[in-house]
């Protein structure tokens, strides 16, 4: 197992100990349960309160988002586990600001169950809530099914979306339609050259031979739609963009922004060799990219493997896309 | 027939040395289809378990409610959650109790089958742990011998997983890949298999 | 070779065709080498110049530090391959404001012939050089050999303290000296646990085993000072700090800020578990530490790995690090 | 005895041929102590000459100084830029040539060596590049047939890298590792003896 670590059963509580202590001007922990991370700095009064939460082993997603113009709180699980609702519930109680709280998170069995007992929980503390999921992975059912797809990289553009929204002061209901919005306009999809190894499995998730690839695969190792020998980068960006075009129709004018996301392994040479092909076949439908992102901003520890988003834009969701935000690992504006 | 806390307690044994000794093969199954992390929940929940069952009230209902809570604290997977969900429906059941009959073992199997469908929103039939728990509240509706009791369960946890293994998944992770998971085993069941069985005895 | 990429001669090439792309705000070719990136938008005229150059495959190293506050320009060269004298003398021209250039660059023995010989191309251009060389990585030289010494990540703190001190309107002398002051301040140390592959070799450079990690490590898998089993976090953590702490004593009331870098695949998660220990033992040793640095500054593309890097502050050094930077990597201010 | 433009051309098609035979043991020569790319840098370099090498002006001294460029241009490694130092070296010496002697092979061996040594400051004896190139110019002095030139100068490549085998590293990335370079090839040497001996058709 190629990773730096002490106990597997700590992985989490050391992480986040480290994580707060590196960024105290961005995180603080919330609570006594460890898994739970604020802001620093409490929103103003008011604001209606953003949290997510989800399995470990993504970061930035998802305690790393927690911040201005972004998210108000997290609740953290074990690596790839959702958090218990107790957590959630207090995470939920650290982003009230009397405005109430959107749930904004990826649709995954474990977290969709928690965040509901979460939900019944701080019923009694008088906080309202929504909830807004996302779908956003197309290799993961058929557009009829679409409700039924895992939330990937997406979210990042919810966060931020929402996350603005909520901060120019829009009320709960339309902060949760702008976040709706949001998880609409995202389609995503990912391929994996190699898996991550889960601390306390201690072994890859699925094995995969050295020359090959999967297409589609999801941001846990869950599989994709094809597995074959590794193709060229042009190939690999060339399928994917098919696949997301074929989803988001773009034609003169429309405005799109996208994000070229490692899966963790993958460096930022690879996503740059990615992304002319991405540029070039968004402009070759005539479509403008609004902020184009490259980078590492939802991993899957050290897997190497890259996803694609798409966000299709309206002034709106631009205007909120460029406003300011910051954390430790996002900073517009 | 009645059981009590030291009962509970042996099957609390039993359980979890069966989930150490599966750990791999739950990881692996829940892998080929979804995340891979079914025996990390498993045995991270019976240890929480193991950690509190000395101190374990006789009120067994309360005795059940400590332990879904060690669940729910332990870990969030879907399974996780779950399985805490199923414990504290039987112990509300059982509150204020300290025996139970064996007879009541139907009645509770099938209230934990029915809060885990309300919160996991899945079918009676969609290839999940729920198909486990309703074939065991079938099979030991009725029966009032431990031995009886026990040898009904196992019986229905095996019979579940071949009746369900040609099925396509609806639910979880491998909700995806329907076609894929045809032939292969839901790892919720094979779970349920495990405890159940390693709860039986058998 | 578990690498997205088209043609191998190709991957520089192609990887900076996608780099300005994604960041044209930033970044922009000049001249017609395609091998050499200056900032966007000239600094102000008068503004002495700081150049760096070096082989591909470090991102953020070094193309990445060119901004505002950091670097001018930087001549860029196949993976882990000095770039040519000619792109070098190309990138000190887009560096020159009329004041002079700083080279600022490890020390290695292509860049240096190259850089030499830039220099002398530029004389007839009447650009006045100086040179300063990043040798900070402990494990390369004993301290009585230390100019022998690798550049490596400690180089990021030269980037933005010369850089501070140039945006300041300081002239090339005193750049110089800052940037000087800025290397001697600066010791790092690296441990490895997996390979990265030269796209052009196509396999690995060096092999270790599965359960194998190697200390001290150059940031082109240069060997170290030793190899055995993968140790702990806390143990490795540890001996990484002895080793920098040995050369570089702190005692009570010094100010120090301190880079925990990932080589490339080991995730942020594994730097947080790591940075705990490095924040115990530098308060331990009764020091403050200002700005911590956790994230992927200088990189060996998918090598698995950490490095430390300790830069310790006086009043001048403190306020260059807290001065604005801005660049597509990193932002202060 | 005198050699021409069509003497380089066919020394350069060997050498070319010897570098990519010899790629993946070069890269792993260097790669032991170093970055692993000196057969990335020499099959480049000598890919890039070999597209000129149909268009090479007459003028020796041009031919070779295009020669350095396109080493200079397809690689910045310290291999790269020592051999295009080199090579200039030599083209200065035979500008405005379309011929050279023989004889002359020993003084442009060593006038590169001395080239090579200002522009990387390292000491002959220092086993680098320096000491092959060295061990060639000495051993061809005096010599005027081609055969003799060819036979002495691969003997001394040879020679200098037994020679040299067992002392430590003092310069490039390998000096690090003085003590580990003791008793393997400095790779620097060993892709010298490859090319001189492809160029002397041995
Ligand atoms: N909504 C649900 N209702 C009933 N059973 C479920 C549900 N979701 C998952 N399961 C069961 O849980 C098993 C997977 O558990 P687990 O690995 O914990 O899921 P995850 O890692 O996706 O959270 C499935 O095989 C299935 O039996
Ligand atoms: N300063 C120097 N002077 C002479 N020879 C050198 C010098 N530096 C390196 N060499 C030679 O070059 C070889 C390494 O070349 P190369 O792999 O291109 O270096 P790098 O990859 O470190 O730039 C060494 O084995 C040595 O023979
Ligand atoms: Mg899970
Ligand atoms: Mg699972
Ligand atoms: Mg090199
Ligand atoms: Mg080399």
């Amino acid at each position: 197992m190629k990773k730096i670590l002490n106990d597997p059963e700590k992985y989490v509580d050391e992480m986040l100990e480290g994580f707060v202590a590196a960024h105290p001007e961005f995180y603080r922990m919330h609570g006594d349960s460890g898994k739970v991370v604020a802001r620093a700095e409490k929103a103003k009064a008011g604001k209606v309160g953003i949290v997510t939460g989800g399995g470990s082993g993504h970061l930035p997603v998802f305690t790393g988002y927690v911040g201005e113009g972004l998210l108000d709180a997290c609740a953290i699980g074990d690596v790839f586990a959702s958090p218990s609702a107790d957590q959630m519930a207090d995470a939920i109680r650290a982003a009230d600001q009397g405005a109430g709280v959107l749930r904004l998170y990826g649709n995954y069995g474990g977290d969709i169950m928690n965040f509901d007992m979460a939900g019944e929980l701080v019923e009694f503390d008088d906080i309202e809530c929504t909830t807004v999921l996302l779908t956003d992975d197309v290799a993961s059912a058929p557009p009829e099914d679409h409700a039924k797809r895992r939330g990937v990289a997406g979210m990042v553009y919810a966060f931020k979306l929402a996350g603005a929204a909520a901060e120019e002061g829009r009320d709960l209901e339309g902060v949760t339609a702008v976040a709706q919005k949001a998880a609409d306009a995202c389609r995503s999809i990912g391929a994996a050259l190699s898996s991550c190894t889960v601390p306390q499995a201690g072994k890859p998730t699925f094995d995969i031979a050295d020359d090959e690839m999967e297409m589609g695969m999801g941001i846990h190792g869950e599989p994709g739609v094809w597995r074959g020998k590794l193709r060229t980068a042009d190939e690999i960006a060339g399928e994917m963009m098919d696949r997301l075009l074929a989803e988001t129709p773009l034609s003169s004018g429309d405005r799109v922004s996208v994000l070229v996301n490692s899966l963790g392994a993958t460096p930022p040479e690879e996503l740059y060799i990615l992304y002319r092909t991405v540029k070039q076949r968004l402009e070759a439908a005539g479509a403008t990219i609004v902020m184009p992102l490259v980078g590492r901003y939802a991993t899957s520890m050290e897997m190497s493997g890259v996803s694609f988003t798409l966000c299709k834009l309206d002034d709106e969701l631009e205007a909120l896309l460029k406003a300011p935000c910051n954390c430790a690992f996002w900073r517009v504006g | 027939m009645t059981l009590s806390k030291a009962a509970l307690v042996q099957a609390i044994d039993r359980v979890t040395l069966a989930m150490e000794r599966d750990f791999d093969e739950l990881n692996a199954a829940d892998g080929t289809l979804g995340d891979g992390d079914l025996g990390v929940t498993l045995t991270r929940g019976m240890r929480a378990i193991t950690q509190l069952k000395d101190d374990l009230p006789d009120d067994l209902g309360m005795a059940l409610m400590q332990c879904a809570q060690a669940f729910t604290k332990s870990s969030g997977s879907s399974y996780g959650t779950l399985m805490a969900t199923g414990l504290m429906s039987a112990a509300k059941a059982l509150k204020g109790q300290t025996e139970f009959e064996v007879a009541q073992v139907s009645d509770l199997v099938a209230g934990a089958r029915d809060k885990m469908q309300e919160r996991g929103k899945a079918e009676i039939g969609g290839k999940t742990v729920l198909d486990s728990l309703d074939a065991v509240a079938r099979a030991t509706s009725g029966l009032d011998d431990k031995e009886a009791v026990a040898s009904a369960a196992a019986d229905a946890v095996d019979q579940a997983l071949e009746e369900f293994r040609q099925k396509p998944a609806t639910i979880g992770r491998a909700r995806i890949f329907a076609e894929k998971s045809i032939g292969l085993d839901d790892p919720g069941m094979l779970a349920m298999q495990r405890i159940v069985k390693a709860a039986a005895g058998r």
